[in-house]
């Protein structure tokens, strides 16, 4: 198969410099035009939203909420139930407070998989802990994916009051089947809160089709700034939740002993938001529209194959996660033998290679697949077939070093 | 002259129409505009399905308290199950002034309370895109 | 006195429109230096940090906690006790979570003014709320200062855990005299929380030195980027405090049910931190020590002192607040005969002055003085006498259409 | 060659000394490096005040194993309350080579897990401002 090309690398400046960037999992690099429309928001529309009748604050109040409405639109959701927050694993804790501290109990449980981010372990942990639920994994089989069927069994238990999980793992690219497990969830009476934190970025996603009643990811993994995240719900509920922070802008009125919240999306959004953020990440999701989010979820594919075929020529090098690449993302962690993850990055670094090494934040998974780590390479629109061909490279000079 | 603060506007505001209190009244609600903190309340006394009487009280800017003032004089005689149906535009139109978006909450209170009196709907009344 | 001027303005992109920019108090403009530092971080060095082994995770690392340690040192704090979070709204919440909920219980009061943002109200109201414990207020006289013998009162009831209370009000202008009510809230056994949101950004401040324990403030305030809040802590009480929020980098090792936490700050950082915004921050106060701290006191002196004199000119105009510029800062609320503070913003708009109307986010207050809201004009360092007679010029406009 | 990856620091990783387990023990550690999962123990049998005898295990990189292996061979033989004023520095010396601020934890967990065991400190050792 030619190799699908999006030739769009010149618009990131950060890859003038001569790397191959493979570690868009960890955070994306950003193009161009993300980096303008925060400087001119900066330069010629800054001030506080929402409140002032003034030119500058009536501008950044229509580029802020402008963007709001843009990236519902792109994930699928509706404007007042898009709530901006720093980051994924905010969105995540906000459930978390004030959804779960409510609606689970003593003897319910929460279900995530053995594939969860630490994001969307430590506040099931917390939560768990706190009101004395108990937290449950689906296992992840040797191929890297999740049993339905586990899914099921567990389901039918009936204790479970949430499954969160993730929609493409971070570190082995696996594709969750999630409108299933929500149909199967609310089924069994269970909310779902999916962790899109990876799939947004590489994949067209809808966030009421996924079925989710939470649907949460983070702005500088999808080409856009830090400081931003986001969180998508269900009207209903959203609307009967109480608010997790408390501050400027969330409240409808306060009084000295009581106060009343605002409307939906601001009662969750406490204090002055990440208005040049939400601008920057506004900007992101329109160049990834020009793209086409079908055509980066095929080049994504592209890349994929390309590194699973290229890395199976190497007989010293193991493969973690789904091979077939309609059930899987652009991350492709791997061992190689007698090197330790650290330093085969350490190396790959050496030859203008960016691999991340460690436990990726996901170290339940680690134990369950038997390592300390992996190394990862994971991809962009930027990357193309020559940056896998410097990572083989790499690869072989840690070969030398480490082999025998 | 101003285009926002025409003589008919400050008229309005310095000397309101039907503002005060209604007692005996069949309906009321107050209500508040959260980025401002202005407060705006309404009595209202009723006659064959109509709104006989009305006051409204309260506090609020020049584009509140105008709006409020100038739609009393129509909302007075004007059939109570035909409120819950005035849009936004009616009260733009009623103002004939361009209201930017940061001060329509102000224009909309007497409306959103006025509402709130005749149906219990809460919410504000909606903008149609421009 | 003649005037004192730092003549900056032109390092504030923003400002080459025609514009007197004197709504500091709700966001600050951004110098061309904070801007390019954030353009560059994105350009040159964007990458996750704490984690990545190869070059550029490197650089980003280095910028990140570089910009730490300067912000600290800035404060007077030290770099592990500097927690960053979203805004200063955020860092108080954390505190209400982290630490209220485990220190504050039923029976137990949490003790504010009347002065305080709602951001320093809801997270105590919430609290209290759900503990069964009690808030208090301290009220605020005439002249819009706290008295230490109300303090000293409540204090001696022996319920108080907290005291938590604005360095400089957002409406009055109040400089309040936090290290004396440290000093005797420690005598009486309470911890005490400063929200430093108005404080930083124009005084000289040394968290160490006004005693508190907790002390809050926020990056767009202070000449930065929107998305970064800063919470400055005691050794023993962060140490001892359970996290905030759950998530990626804020802990040290997962297991399946439990977790342990990473040092400080980051056991209080979940999940990726806004990398690009503490740059920007660092920028920032890089710019404000070249101008000195002292001069940008001077300043705000200066041009308060000057406000209220070409205030007091108008016997139409009512000012709220201290009218002794050593007690108070660069804030000043006023009343116009006749006119809603709306009315007087969107009047002022057409001069192209840019001041607040409204309640502020501190409807409690705006309830003790006796209004709806206030009109307000707030400064910073690229403000001149000019903008203040710009002001004037536009109130006896609002003067001459609402004075009857 | 590399300049990290030397031939004695390569001979060291492959073929670590004094790692394993030792019973029974005197004193044991056990910490991992919170960057990357990294784990590290250690047994330690006193004589006389000395480190007798000691064996390191767990895995990790070639810094973390080949410091711990390096320096296994300096710790045997010395006075045990010498353990715990060790410095970052004398880790760095021995190894020899230049360690970046990111692999720093590697080179020093052993000694981590060393002043652990000897002192019961869990803190990290300080490196010096460079
Ligand atoms: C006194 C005071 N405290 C807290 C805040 C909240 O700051 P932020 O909105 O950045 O969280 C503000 C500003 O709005 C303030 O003026
Ligand atoms: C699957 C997954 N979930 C959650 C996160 C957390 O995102 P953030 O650090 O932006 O909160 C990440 C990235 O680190 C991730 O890969």
């Amino acid at each position: 198969m030619a190799p699908l090309a999006l030739n769009v690398r010149a618009d990131f400046p950060v890859l003038a410099g001569d790397i191959a960037y493979l570690d868009s999992g960890a955070t994306s690099q950003k193009p161009e035009a993300v980096l303008a429309a925060m400087d001119s928001y900066y330069r010629e529309s800054n001030a506080n939203v929402h409140r002032g009748v003034y030119g500058l604050a009536r501008d950044a109040t229509e580029l802020f909420e402008g963007a709001r409405a843009r990236i519902a639109e792109f994930a699928g959701g509706d404007t007042d139930l898009t709530i901006f927050t720093r980051n994924a694993t905010e969105a995540i804790n906000l459930v978390a407070y004030a959804w779960g501290r409510e609606h689970v109990g003593a003897g319910d449980e929460v279900l995530i998989t053995e594939m969860e981010h630490h994001s969307n372990i430590v506040p099931w942990q917390m939560l768990c802990q706190e009101v004395g639920a108990k937290l449950r994994y689906l296992s992840v089989s040797e191929d890297g994916t999740l049993s339905l069927d586990e899914l099921d069994s567990v389901l039918a238990e009936g204790r479970v009051k949430l499954v969160a999980l993730t929609h493409v793992s971070n570190v082995l690219g696996t594709l969750n089947p999630v409108a299933e497990v929500a149909a199967r969830a609310h089924a069994a009476g269970a909310l779902v809160l999916v962790d899109g934190a990876q799939a947004v970025p590489q994949l067209p996603v809808d966030v009421v089709e996924t079925g989710a009643d939470f649907y949460a990811w983070t702005g500088h993994k999808a080409l856009g700034p830090t400081g931003i995240g986001v969180l998508h719900g269900r009207r209903e509920i959203l609307e009967a939740m109480r608010p997790f922070m408390g501050g400027g802008d969330m409240i409808g009125r306060v009084d000295f002993d009581t106060s009343t919240w605002n409307e939906l999306p601001f009662k969750f959004e406490a204090g002055t938001s990440p208005i040049a953020e939400a601008v920057g990440l506004g900007a992101a999701i329109d160049y990834l529209r020009g793209i086409g989010m079908d055509n980066v979820r095929a080049h994504e594919r592209d890349i994929t194959a390309y590194t699973l075929d290229r890395l199976a020529e190497l007989d010293w090098v193991k493969v973690f996660g789904p091979l077939d690449v309609e059930r899987r993302g652009g991350a492709v962690s791997f061992a190689v033998e007698g090197a330790h993850p650290h330093d085969i990055a350490e190396i790959c670094d050496r030859h203008g290679v960016c691999i991340r090494a460690g436990h990726h934040c996901a170290q339940p998974l680690m134990r369950a697949i038997g390592v300390n780590a992996t190394a990862r390479a994971s991809f962009h629109v930027y990357n193309s077939r020559e940056d896998i061909d410097r990572l083989v490279a790499a690869l072989e000079d840690v070969h030398a070093i480490f082999g025998s | 002259m101003d285009e926002l603060y025409r003589d008919y506007i400050l008229d309005h505001y310095k000397e309101p129409r039907n503002f005060g209190e209604l007692d005996p009244h069949d309906l009321e609600w107050h209500d508040h505009n959260p980025l401002c903190g202005d407060e705006l309340g309404v009595h209202i006394v009723v006659a064959d399905g109509k709104v006989a009487d009305l006051r409204f009280h309260g506090t609020g800017c020049a584009i509140s308290q105008a709006a409020a003032s100038i739609a009393s004089e129509e909302l007075i005689g004007m059939p109570v199950e035909e409120v819950g149906g005035l849009s936004a535009d009616w009260v733009f139109e009623l103002l004939g002034i361009d209201i930017s978006p940061t001060r329509r909450k102000c224009a909309l209170l007497n409306l959103k309370v006025m509402r709130g009196a005749t149906t219990g709907d809460a919410s504000w009344p909606e903008v149609a895109a421009s």
